[in-house]
């Protein structure tokens, strides 16, 4: 109530109460009409919660859906033995297929199967959009018209990404036939006796 | 390329009736055409040694099989454990390994899924076709055979790559945790919805127009002021049990208005909602709630 | 992690990731067991942190649960926008049965579901006298003493009547009806479709 108190503060505010990101509009709409600050001043006010955070536990972090304050990765060996389980690892399967649909979307099903080589799970894909990762997003015209995948916010805000040229670059499809890859570790066998969920 | 199936078999009955992998590789076309049931012959056949370059004991080899995504990360790891190039498989090498593989799993009875069939008939048929005189004219220059499959294991691997590196993302839940803080003291506006004037009117048409077909609804007429005051009077009992008759008219309404509160006291007092009394003859008129049995 | 991460900001940053609030037995299970601080410890932290709160968006409160941060009740007039509903219409016997008490008051319940020929929903009631524009003046002495509905000054405000006396009469109402015989525009019936709310 007190007329000095701040943006930015008020901002926090909002982000603790919504436990959830907040847009641009969502900040702005905190504000009656005639007491909105200027977005330039809004962005500041960001800017300062920003730098606010240092040496605190949470930290600002702007993902797709807008920003959030969220608990820095440095805590989570504390913060993690509050929920009692564990946060499944996620098969290979699985990731493979949303790290396709995540890099060459739209794709379809049949399109993922050709890259992997493998039939895709129809499990598989239900759990993406059951998690609200992955929707439909058409269907492409082809005999059958199988579904378009994408994937969605959610999936940018879970994996902490503003959008999708967040992610980390493609590896370079290397054409000379005499290039040699260089030779790379094998993580595989490392995730053979880790649990996975689907 | 030619018939799979046909492949299929080429495969599996090679591998099968010559257990020396490096005379496969030289006889594979040749003795192709075998009609024999493929996975039948190689459960069949007793399993003595493991090739020495899988470094795999069988009892882990389902467990390992599971490690694979498919025929393709197969591959990749066959050819990545060597340190040999995607670009340039030494195709006869790769195609035994594989197919010992495949024999293996059969003769572990362990089911594979066809995508693994498949591969080994596209393994054989590249390396069938390798063993052919190349063309040599620059004109006809013919692909290189595994350009088809370097494209798929590279296409493939980076997919692979790439869902490490998604993995590795900090991600909610394992690494960062969204934040919520309580928000009981925070006190919430309600917001009603507009209403016009208008219509509350309409409304109240709709009533009376509904309360006209139904002969039995008969709505008096009093003009509102004297129901208006009828409200405030019993407002005001609510608080003072007892009160004189004559505060009940004010000199400032006028002869109108006080008209308009003698009618609200009559009709009060005929709705049996207030009773008029006087406590002694010629004492002051009082007007209280009327109370069945003094409840309340 | 390292080594010199503060005791309050573990603490900060479980009671933020949990949303809710934590026993002290609770906070002292997010430390491995060889590396749990003394209980005195924890309540020194609690203090520093409560402390650190000071002029910050949140507060430390203790409840019977346990421990909480709680946004502060100061930001309300910004946050409580985060919650507020979109208001939807009245309904249609709402309309009616605040009309009824305008024209008829004091009138019961009973009366008004006579005149409407339906019964009244206690919502509905409960609705208008939140809203401040009815109020009960009294009971009615019959069986089960029902009570008395009236409008308020703060209906006559809402409407920007001085006195119930501005309302049209009756009579003309009922005039109006004979008119409306003929066919009229009816806006009356915008409504029907529209969502409403009691």
């Amino acid at each position: 109530m007190s007329i000095d108190v701040e943006l930015k503060t008020i901002i926090e505010a909002a982000l603790l109460a919504a436990g959830r990101p907040l847009s641009f509009a969502e900040l702005e709409n905190l504000f009656a009409d005639n007491e909105r600050p200027e977005p330039s001043e809004i962005h500041s006010a960001l800017a300062e919660l920003a730098e606010d955070c240092r040496g605190r536990a949470v930290e600002l972090k702007q993902v797709a859906s807008g920003y959030r304050l969220q608990v820095r990765e440095a805590f989570s060996p504390w913060v993690s033995r509050l929920f009692e389980e564990r946060p499944g690892r996620y098969s290979r399967a699985f990731l493979e297929t949303l790290a396709i649909i995540a890099y060459r979307q739209p794709v379809t099903r049949g399109e993922i199967e050709d890259i992997r080589g493998v039939a895709v799970s129809s499990s598989i894909v239900r759990t993406l959009q059951e998690r609200g990762w992955v929707q439909v997003v058409g269907h492409k015209e082809v005999p059958g018209r199988p579904a378009l995948l994408a994937t969605t916010k959610q999936f940018l805000d879970y994996f902490n990404l503003k959008s999708l040229g967040e992610l980390p670059p493609l590896q370079e499809l290397i054409d000379d036939l005499a290039l040699q890859a260089a030779p790379q570790d094998q993580p595989v066998t490392e995730n053979a006796n880790t649990e996975s969920i689907e | 390329m030619t018939d799979l199936a046909d492949c299929e078999k080429t495969v599996v009955t090679d591998s099968n009736s010559e257990r020396d992998a490096r005379q496969v590789d030289s006889q594979a076309v040749s003795e192709g055409a075998v009609t024999a049931a493929p996975l039948a012959f190689v459960n069949g056949a007793p399993f003595t040694e493991l090739p020495e370059d899988l470094y795999i004991p069988p009892d882990a080899l389902e467990v390992f099989l599971e490690t694979f995504e498919g025929p393709l990360d197969l591959l990749l790891y066959l050819i990545r454990r060597q340190n040999l190039s995607i670009v340039d498989i030494p195709i006869a090498d790769i195609t035994r390994q594989y197919i010992t593989y495949i024999e293996m799993m059969s003769e572990l009875r362990i089911e594979l899924a066809a995508e693994y069939l498949l591969m080994a008939a596209i393994l054989a048929e590249i390396k069938s076709r390798m063993l052919l005189p190349r063309p040599t004219g620059p004109e006809q220059g013919e692909e290189d055979p595994r350009a088809e499959l370097v494209r798929r294991l590279q296409e493939y691997e980076r997919y692979k790559h790439a869902a490490q590196e998604l993995d590795a993302l900090p991600r909610c839940e394992r690494d960062v945790f969204e934040t919520s803080a309580d928000t009981g003291a925070i006190k919430v506006k309600k917001i009603y919805p507009e209403v016009e004037l208008k219509e509350v009117l309409l409304a109240f048409q709709d009533v009376l127009r509904r309360a006209e077909r139904s002969t039995h609804h008969h709505i008096q007429r009093e003009p509102l002021s004297v129901r208006e005051r009828m409200s405030s009077i019993l407002a005001r009992l609510r608080t003072q049990l007892l009160i004189p008759f004559p505060s009940l008219f004010e000199r400032k309404e006028g002869r109108h208005g006080a008209v308009v509160s003698l009618l609200a006291i009559l009709e009060l007092s005929k709705e049996r909602l207030i009773e008029i009394i006087q406590e002694e003859p010629l004492g002051e008129l009082q007007v209280r709630p009327l109370m069945a049995s003094g409840v309340d």
